[in-house]
């Protein structure tokens, strides 16, 4: 028995006992914590930005930004019409995949930090695929039928192999799967600007890009405003691979092999299930996952392979822990920073708030979310004092 | 002789409500050699940890040389002189005999630039050579690096050079073999002799006969009664433990040997740090026997148990079940092959503790056919099974919703017993079966043993409790180091035989009856 | 301790068969030839000198890293406290600056606030995993993921871009005397205080954990946190200490970087610090937790990086720069695969509850 | 500068989209003729170089027109895309130029240019063909041939000033660019035929580190070529580039800037920047506001500024530029001269 292994069990623990009911609970604290710590960051910069008019006095200090017109801003931004509805939607569509590439390994109790590496890979691996393919195929919609299942495919494998190798170290070398994901994150942005940069660059325009994929191979707009690069059967593909993952991890052997795996090692070797096999499916499907949001990434939104993409794989993770790793939480919790991701863009965009904002809160969520014991003692005293009236003793 | 410790109505009431000590008072004169007996769980442990800071009692009062202390944390305990030798040791495996000796307590110079090893090291030579631990040698060496015997002097060599008077001994003796723990019993008269006082936590009857000048009794919690080491016998002793009488002898049916089903030869095991634990091992477990393992803990045994359950490979050797070789075999094939195995970890291994019953039902069987519906793990059925496991196993609450962590230890073995049995199986390799649960399941446990061998399936048994190996087994192989010391008829072999065995010394007596 | 200078020795003597190895091949090599080049970068005191400035962060890093995972905590966040100190170390020395303090005083104590933000952080980062008992993995990612936010998004609100101007750094210290040995003298007594720091930091973190008795309060503490509790010395404090030390090291890895080399905060992608605290993490797991050996496995991976940038300058030599910066991850991954695994804290990423 | 604050505050909280800027600027005030939107490269402002120009061509635009002008900086690549396109829906105000800096705008832009035909976009130092752009490019190699005869003659020559000095008994000088693209390349091969024009024995040494934002990486590169005999070294590589001015400051040789006027930009280094190379990022700014103010837009061409048009130039430093032998200068005239004449031929590829 690896001491890795027991140290990860004992991890793992303290998130795993809470019931589902707590864990919800914790969620929504976590956000509404955030929002408020958020409201603390925006008036200290207020504060501190230097600003013609102030946007608010308190006690005759100058504020430069409201919090709360920030909070509406960002609202706008995200719901605030058809194209901002839209462009919530494709940030979350894309972090449903890196979110479940994230959770399905978390069931299974291991850590893949490398959901970023995953994409940019899959998402190069979908470019080039599809236009190598789309060289021997006719254009419209039988090149269509052809291109989006290439792209697809070739984003998954690509992930799924990158997924895998990971689970491989750990399975033949007993190598760390959190310092191996994480190193992998920098690996394949090396790889894949140099693979790009010496064999697949495009040189008709200058940076390090691909080629663009050709028309029939792009996911455009439908029923939603055209420049918003979101598709909505793209949206319901995604709900279903989430709806998959579920049926997997809940109903199918695979998937309760997975997850006694993941909640106890050896009772789950005890139980005969094949700690290899199990590893190296989660990692594998993990890495496919996040490949295939890669490939969507390529063919839905950039339609082409560029370098500098957006951090979704680290995102992701987000996403799955404020959803407590639950494919059924995915989607509220995918919304939540979807519009964030969106509203930061106009918070940025009208108010001049950076929407490196949008990254503070982020990490305050994860931090909030993977700290449920603050909530517990927090409810303790709350009882204590009669505030409130909540079951708070944990089951152990 | 002055009372040392003095204990006035201790209760220990744990979050969630658990009742550890209830208003405990207990004298131990100085000097002497006090023995806690009490079943696992009596709170034993518990109300040492109380006395030595690491628990604060939720009542009473504690007094040392007649003087109320009140220790908030070991380091009060131990400037009073109170002083811990744990179950599990407390010592740091990669760190020297000397750094671990000396932790907490470092002699420091240049205002903490440096600590004073020198010191140390001639305190530790001074102390070995007074009690005659002949540990000098090896002050520079990785604890972990030294035999588990050596690693506990360590920790008594600790305890004394932290200046302690009052020693506390946590079951000290379960990783020991009978020799070795003769040579801690020495330490214990070395001890005394020099004025010490040593308060000794076991549930073994003898070994509290052995060393005891006095003896505490306590049961769920609560004080029985303090006697006189002299004046008692370990049926008295045994009676005030559990309560009432114990059948030590189980009626059971002759045996009915059938033909042999799981045979092993030649079998080589190492453990996880590549040291040889089982060498060599032959035996045969036939149709409707009990073969019973004893030996003292970490012999061997569950390097011996996991290599024929399939949780570890071995390295020489051949394993069959029914005349076919499995020694290549995953543990799934192994149980297809009709092996059920009650693993003595329970809550780490046989349940998946944050599973309801239902989930733990399945488990071991989810590729089963009869749990199968394509790719999909057929609920229903499963459902159904476990209200049948829990029915026929009388397990409480019969909740199938219920989290295998709520349940009671008795009613998680009972859960697992029965979830294994109605497998069907024609080999059951049970380790450590009782360990850890009350008397009511222990019996019900037992008598299901005891039916399934009557039923002709071979069970191979392994537990560290001689009792429990004397009454049920048919035959009974003493492992030692690593490989059986003999194999011996339980109706023709005295305990105190089984001891000697069980310390690798060979004995005469009549060859163990049957088929080898 | 003799087995001690043994060991050192071998070191010492290995590294200087390396380099008369590599001085017989420069002798040998054809004129002219690429292969001469490489072996002549590789023998040019210059690039001795950039090993040694490359390797200051990720060498302090790495010395952070241990100071936590030897108490048994898990800290990710190192990326985080490097690029929250490097920010804060510019952001004091510009208010200072304008605030007519000189130059060099300005620089110093940006420094040190660098460090006390550094260490702030990972006081708050200690309550988070030792009080609140957050796991510590998902924690130290957040701690990472906040800084990578906040350091861009103060820079923004008080430079107006998320790039700070420049300030200067803290240039180089001759020793007098020494700097004039041949060879050695300017490689090693010729440069940046930082330099100076690193050398003079990996034999003290050394002796701290082996000597001291903290040090070996923080290794029982990751080890058997249990055996130090019956000891009566508290877990929780012993790993407050780990990691605000691991705080300190983090603050000088990430001010130091940034006053000792740079000159100024970049926040733009992954901000100047640009992955090297991780590259910190994979120092100490090269090293085994060792703080000499991980200093050297910085140093290792700074060869690396400083010889792209002199192989790039051969003009047969078609170098791909990107590659050659994660090269250092890929040895990694090898040495962990062929030559074994590292001896990690038994009881790392555990919380310990003192009275259970 | 006014706030954005301002405009926000006008607007109230209930906001539409499209009130956009980071900050709004322009003599007109809130009621200018003209509004005009300008989405930096990546990373935006504050890299004392590529994007500062831009900025800096803005605000001279907005002293000479009555415009008002909102900007924004992205932070990733889908920024390009989402940025061109909230410009573009934007109806209040509604944009009567976009200004796009940077190739990396132009993947993004094929789709938007088409997306809203009716929007007037600027392109610059890239080219894209659609009706409703202008390209805007640069001559930079010819500017940086102008440096590299300068650099060349002093790296022959005793010359120190300020903090620095040339080392006259090797011929090497050093670049460190970016990202190895057309638009950086062109600094390099002007750079190094402007040097062999001096002397053919000249050796440019080069070194790319990936990208405009890594300073570390920068001095590194610049420290080895300065350990290998470079005591003139030019950059383009942004925000980037102070690396290696700092290289150049700590072991005394000079370096020449890129797209800003670097020794006022970065004046801590002014003691060693020789000059800045000015490919015209500020003038193509004005130019192609001015277009639209005038009238003059027309879409689907593209303008290359070169010497005589406003495109590059090298201005001497401030602080040390004085100190630069005069004959040095009239030279580097003279070859101006020469290259607007079509004397000079420089090559824009290495």
């Amino acid at each position: 028995m690896s001491p890795l292994k027991e140290r990860f069990e004992g991890l793992l623990g303290t998130i795993v006992r809470l019931s589902t009911g707590q864990r919800i609970l914790v969620s929504i604290a976590a956000v509404i914590f955030a929002i408020g710590v958020g409201v603390l960051v925006i008036l200290a910069a207020g504060s501190v930005a230097s600003c013609g008019s102030p946007a608010l006095y308190i006690m005759g200090v100058e504020f430069c930004y409201n919090p709360l017109e920030v909070w509406l801003v960002m609202f706008d931004g995200s719901f605030g019409g058809n194209f901002e509805i839209s462009r919530t939607l494709r940030w979350t569509t894309l972090l449903l995949f890196t979110a479940l590439s994230f959770a399905i390994p978390y069931k299974a109790g291991l850590f893949n930090i490398g959901a970023q590496g995953q994409f940019v890979l899959g998402s190069l691996g979908a470019a080039v695929g599809v236009i190598w393919v789309a060289t021997v195929v006719p254009g419209g919609a039988v090149g269509r039928i052809v291109l989006v299942p290439t792209g697809l495919l070739a984003g998954a494998a690509v992930g799924g192999l990158y997924g895998f190798l990971p689970g491989y170290l750990k399975v033949r070398f007993e190598m760390n799967e959190v310092v191996t994901t994480l190193l992998f994150n920098f690996i394949a942005t090396a790889v894949a600007f140099v693979l790009v940069d010496r064999y697949f660059v495009d040189e008709s325009i200058q940076g390090t890009q691909t080629e663009a994929i050709p028309e029939a191979a792009e996911l455009n707009p439908q029923f939603f405003a055209n420049s918003a690069d979101f598709s909505l059967p793209v949206f319901v593909f995604a709900l279903g691979i989430v709806a998959a993952a579920y049926w997997l991890l809940t109903r199918t052997t695979v998937g309760y092999e997975l997850r006694a795996m993941g909640s106890q090692q050896k009772a789950a070797i005890f139980g005969g299930v094949d700690e290899r096999f199990t590893t190296l499916f989660s990692m594998t499907t993990a890495g496919a996952v996040a490949g295939i949001g890669g490939a969507l990434y390529v063919l839905m939104v950039l339609g082409r392979w560029q370098t500098g993409p957006p951090p979704l794989g680290f995102d992701g993770i987000a996403v799955s822990i404020l959803a407590g790793n639950n494919p059924l939480g995915l989607f509220p919790s995918g919304l939540l920073f979807g519009a964030l991701q969106s509203g930061g863009q106009a918070i940025q965009f009208q108010l001049g708030i950076p929407s490196e904002l949008v990254g503070v809160l982020r990490g305050l969520i994860i931090l909030l979310v993977a700290t449920p014991e603050l909530f517990r003692m927090m409810g303790k005293r709350l009882n204590r004092r009669g505030v409130i009236d909540i079951e708070t003793e944990g089951s152990n | 002789m002055s009372v040392a410790v003095h204990l006035d109505g201790i209760t220990k009431r744990f979050p969630g409500g658990v009742l550890a000590n209830d208003q405990i008072d207990l004298e131990i004169e100085q000097g002497s050699v006090h023995v806690l007996l009490g079943e696992n769980g009596a709170g034993k442990s518990t109300l040492m940890n109380i006395l030595y800071g690491l628990y604060e009692p939720t009542e009473g009062t504690v007094r040392i040389d007649g003087e109320t202390v009140d220790f908030e944390t070991p380091q009060d305990a131990i400037e009073r002189g109170v002083g811990m030798i744990h179950q599990h040791f407390t010592l740091v495996d990669p760190m020297t005999v000397l750094e671990n000796i000396a932790l907490g307590w470092e002699p420091i110079r240049y205002g903490g630039l440096a600590i004073d090893d020198g010191a140390v090291e001639a305190d530790i030579r001074e102390l070995s050579d007074r009690y005659g631990f002949g540990i000098a040698d090896d002050i520079h060496t990785p604890v972990e690096e030294l035999s588990v015997g050596v690693q506990q002097r360590i920790e008594v060599v600790k305890t004394l050079y932290r200046g302690a008077d009052i020693f506390i001994f946590d079951e000290p003796t379960s990783v020991l073999t009978p020799q070795e723990a003769d040579q801690l019993f020495e330490v214990f008269e070395e001890l005394t002799a020099q004025g010490k006082t040593i308060i000794f936590i076991t549930h073994k009857l003898d070994e509290a006969l052995t060393v005891a000048d006095r003896i505490t009794v306590l049961r769920d919690g609560r004080k029985v009664g303090t006697v006189d080491g002299a004046g008692t016998t370990q049926d008295e002793l045994a009676r005030q433990m559990v309560g009432r009488d114990v059948l030590l002898n189980v009626d059971k049916e002759p045996v009915n040997r059938g033909d042999p089903q799981l045979s092993v030869s030649d079998l080589s095991v190492t453990n996880d740090q590549g040291i040889q634990k089982v060498s060599g091992v032959d035996l045969t477990v036939h149709r409707g026997e009990i073969f019973g393992v004893a030996g003292v803990d970490g012999n061997g045994q569950s390097e011996l148990v996991e290599a024929i359950t399939g949780l570890r490979e071995h390295t020489a050797g051949d394993i069959s079940i029914d005349g076919r070789e499995i020694g290549d075999l995953s543990r799934r094939e192994r149980m297809a092959l009709g092996m059920s195995y009650i693993p003595g970890e329970r809550q780490e291994r046989a349940l998946v503790l944050d599973f309801d019953l239902v989930q733990n039902a399945v488990l071991g069987s989810q590729r089963d056919d009869q749990f199968r519906d394509g790719r999909q793990i057929d609920w229903d059925a499963v459902r159904e099974h476990t209200e049948e496991i829990i029915e026929t196993y009388d397990v409480r609450p019969p909740n199938p919703q219920a989290l295998a962590r709520s349940l009671s230890g008795g009613n998680q073995q009972k859960f697992v017993v029965g979830r294994e049995f109605l497998r069907e199986p024609d080999l059951v390799v049970a380790a450590h079966p009782t360990r850890g649960v009350d008397v009511g399941s222990m019996e019900f446990i037992h008598d299901q043993l005891l039916e399934m061998r009557d039923r002709g399936v071979a069970i191979l048994l392994v537990s560290a409790s001689l009792d429990e190996v004397t009454s049920l087994s048919d035959r009974i192989g003493v492992l030692h180091d690593g490989a059986f010391a003999d194999v011996v008829d339980p109706e023709s072999v005295s305990k105190e035989q089984l001891g000697l065995l069980m310390a690798g010394e060979q004995i005469e007596t009549e060859r163990a009856v049957g088929p080898q | 301790m003799g087995e001690v200078l043994r060991t050192a020795g071998k070191w010492i003597g290995g590294f200087v068969g390396l380099i008369l190895a590599l001085i017989v091949a420069r002798a040998v090599a054809p004129p002219g030839s690429v292969s001469e080049q490489i072996l002549d970068a590789l023998l040019d005191t210059g690039y001795a000198s950039a090993v040694l400035r490359v390797a200051v962060p990720v060498a302090f890093a790495a010395m952070g890293g241990i100071f936590a995972e030897k108490t048994g905590v898990i800290n990710i966040g190192i990326e985080g406290f490097l690029i929250l100190s490097a920010l804060s170390s510019v952001v004091a020395v510009v208010r200072l600056s304008d605030a007519g303090v000189s130059p060099q005083m300005a620089l110093w104590t940006g420094f040190f606030a660098g460090i006390l933000v550094s260490v702030g952080a990972a006081f708050v980062f200690a309550v988070f995993v030792i009080r609140f008992e957050s796991n510590q993995v998902i924690a130290g990612l957040a701690i990472w993921l906040i800084s990578l936010g906040l350091a861009p998004f103060v820079s923004l609100i008080l430079f107006e871009s998320v790039n700070s101007p420049s300030v200067g750094t803290f240039g180089t210290w001759e020793i007098p005397l020494l700097s004039e040995i041949p060879v050695l003298g300017p490689v090693l007594f010729d440069a940046s205080p930082m330099v100076y720091l690193m050398l003079v930091s990996a034999p003290l973190c050394w002796y701290v954990l082996r000597s001291t008795q903290l040090g070996r309060y923080i290794r029982a503490c990751g080890d058997n946190p249990r055996a130090l509790d019956t000891a009566g010395v508290s877990v929780s404090r012993t790993r407050y200490k780990g990691i605000l030390i691991s705080g300190v090291f983090c603050g000088i890895g990430g001010a130091g970087f940034t006053l000792g080399q740079l000159g100024r905060f970049v926040g733009a992608g992954e901000t100047s610090i640009g992955g090297r605290g991780f590259l910190g993490i994979v120092a100490y797991l090269f090293g085994n937790y060792n703080p000499i050996a991980s200093v050297g496995g910085a140093l290792l991976f700074a060869s690396f990086d400083a010889l792209q940038f002199r192989l790039q300058q051969i003009a047969a030599l078609d170098v791909p720069q990107q590659l050659f910066q994660v090269l250092p991850f890929i040895v990694v991954i090898l040495v962990l695969m062929f030559v074994g695994r590292t001896r990690i804290p038994a009881a790392l990423g555990e919380h310990y509850d003192e009275e259970e | 500068m006014t706030s954005r604050r301002d405009v926000l505050k006008a607007g109230g909280v209930g906001l539409t989209v499209g009130l956009a800027g980071c900050s709004t600027g322009g003599g007109g005030g809130d009621e200018a003729e003209y509004d005009i939107a300008m989405i930096y490269a990546l990373g935006g402002t504050g890299d004392e170089s590529f994007s500062d120009a831009a900025n800096a061509g803005l605000n001279r635009a907005a002293e000479e027109f009555d415009i008002s002008f909102d900007d924004a900086g992205p932070q990733s690549n889908a920024d390009f895309a989402d940025f061109q396109n909230q410009f573009a829906r934007s109806e209040d105000p509604d944009y009567d130029l976009i200004i796009c800096l940077g190739f990396e705008h132009v993947s993004p832009l094929q789709e938007n240019a088409d997306e809203y035909s009716d929007q007037n976009w600027a392109l610059l130092d890239a080219v894209l063909d659609k009706p409703n752009v202008e390209s805007w490019v640069y001559a930079a190699h010819e500017g940086s041939y102008i440096a590299g005869e300068a650099a060349a003659t002093l790296s022959s020559m005793e010359f120190s000033a300020g903090g620095g000095s040339t080392d006259p008994s090797n011929t090497t000088i050093g670049f460190v660019g970016g990202a190895e693209v057309p638009a950086v390349q062109e600094f390099e091969a002007g750079f190094r035929a402007g040097a062999q024009s001096v002397d053919e024995e000249f050796e440019l040494l080069t070194s790319y580190v990936g990208g405009f934002d890594n300073p570390g990486d920068v001095e590194e590169a610049a420290v080895s070529m300065i350990d290998s005999g470079a005591d003139v070294l030019l950059h383009g590589a942004g925000a980037g580039g102070s690396g290696l001015f700092q290289a150049c400051q700590d072991r005394g040789r000079f370096a020449f800037g890129a797209d800003s006027r670097q020794s006022e930009t970065a004046s801590d280094f002014s003691d060693i920047i020789l000059g800045s190379i000015i490919k015209g990022v500020d003038t193509s700014v004005v130019n192609a506001v001015e277009r639209v103010v005038e009238g003059e837009y027309e879409g689907g061409v593209s303008f290359e500024l070169s010497a005589g048009q406003g495109g590059f130039e090298v201005p001497w430093g401030v602080e040390i530029g004085e100190e630069i032998p005069q004959d040095i200068k009239d030279q580097a005239e003279a070859t101006k001269q020469a290259i607007a004449d079509g004397e000079i031929d420089v090559p824009s590829t290495p």
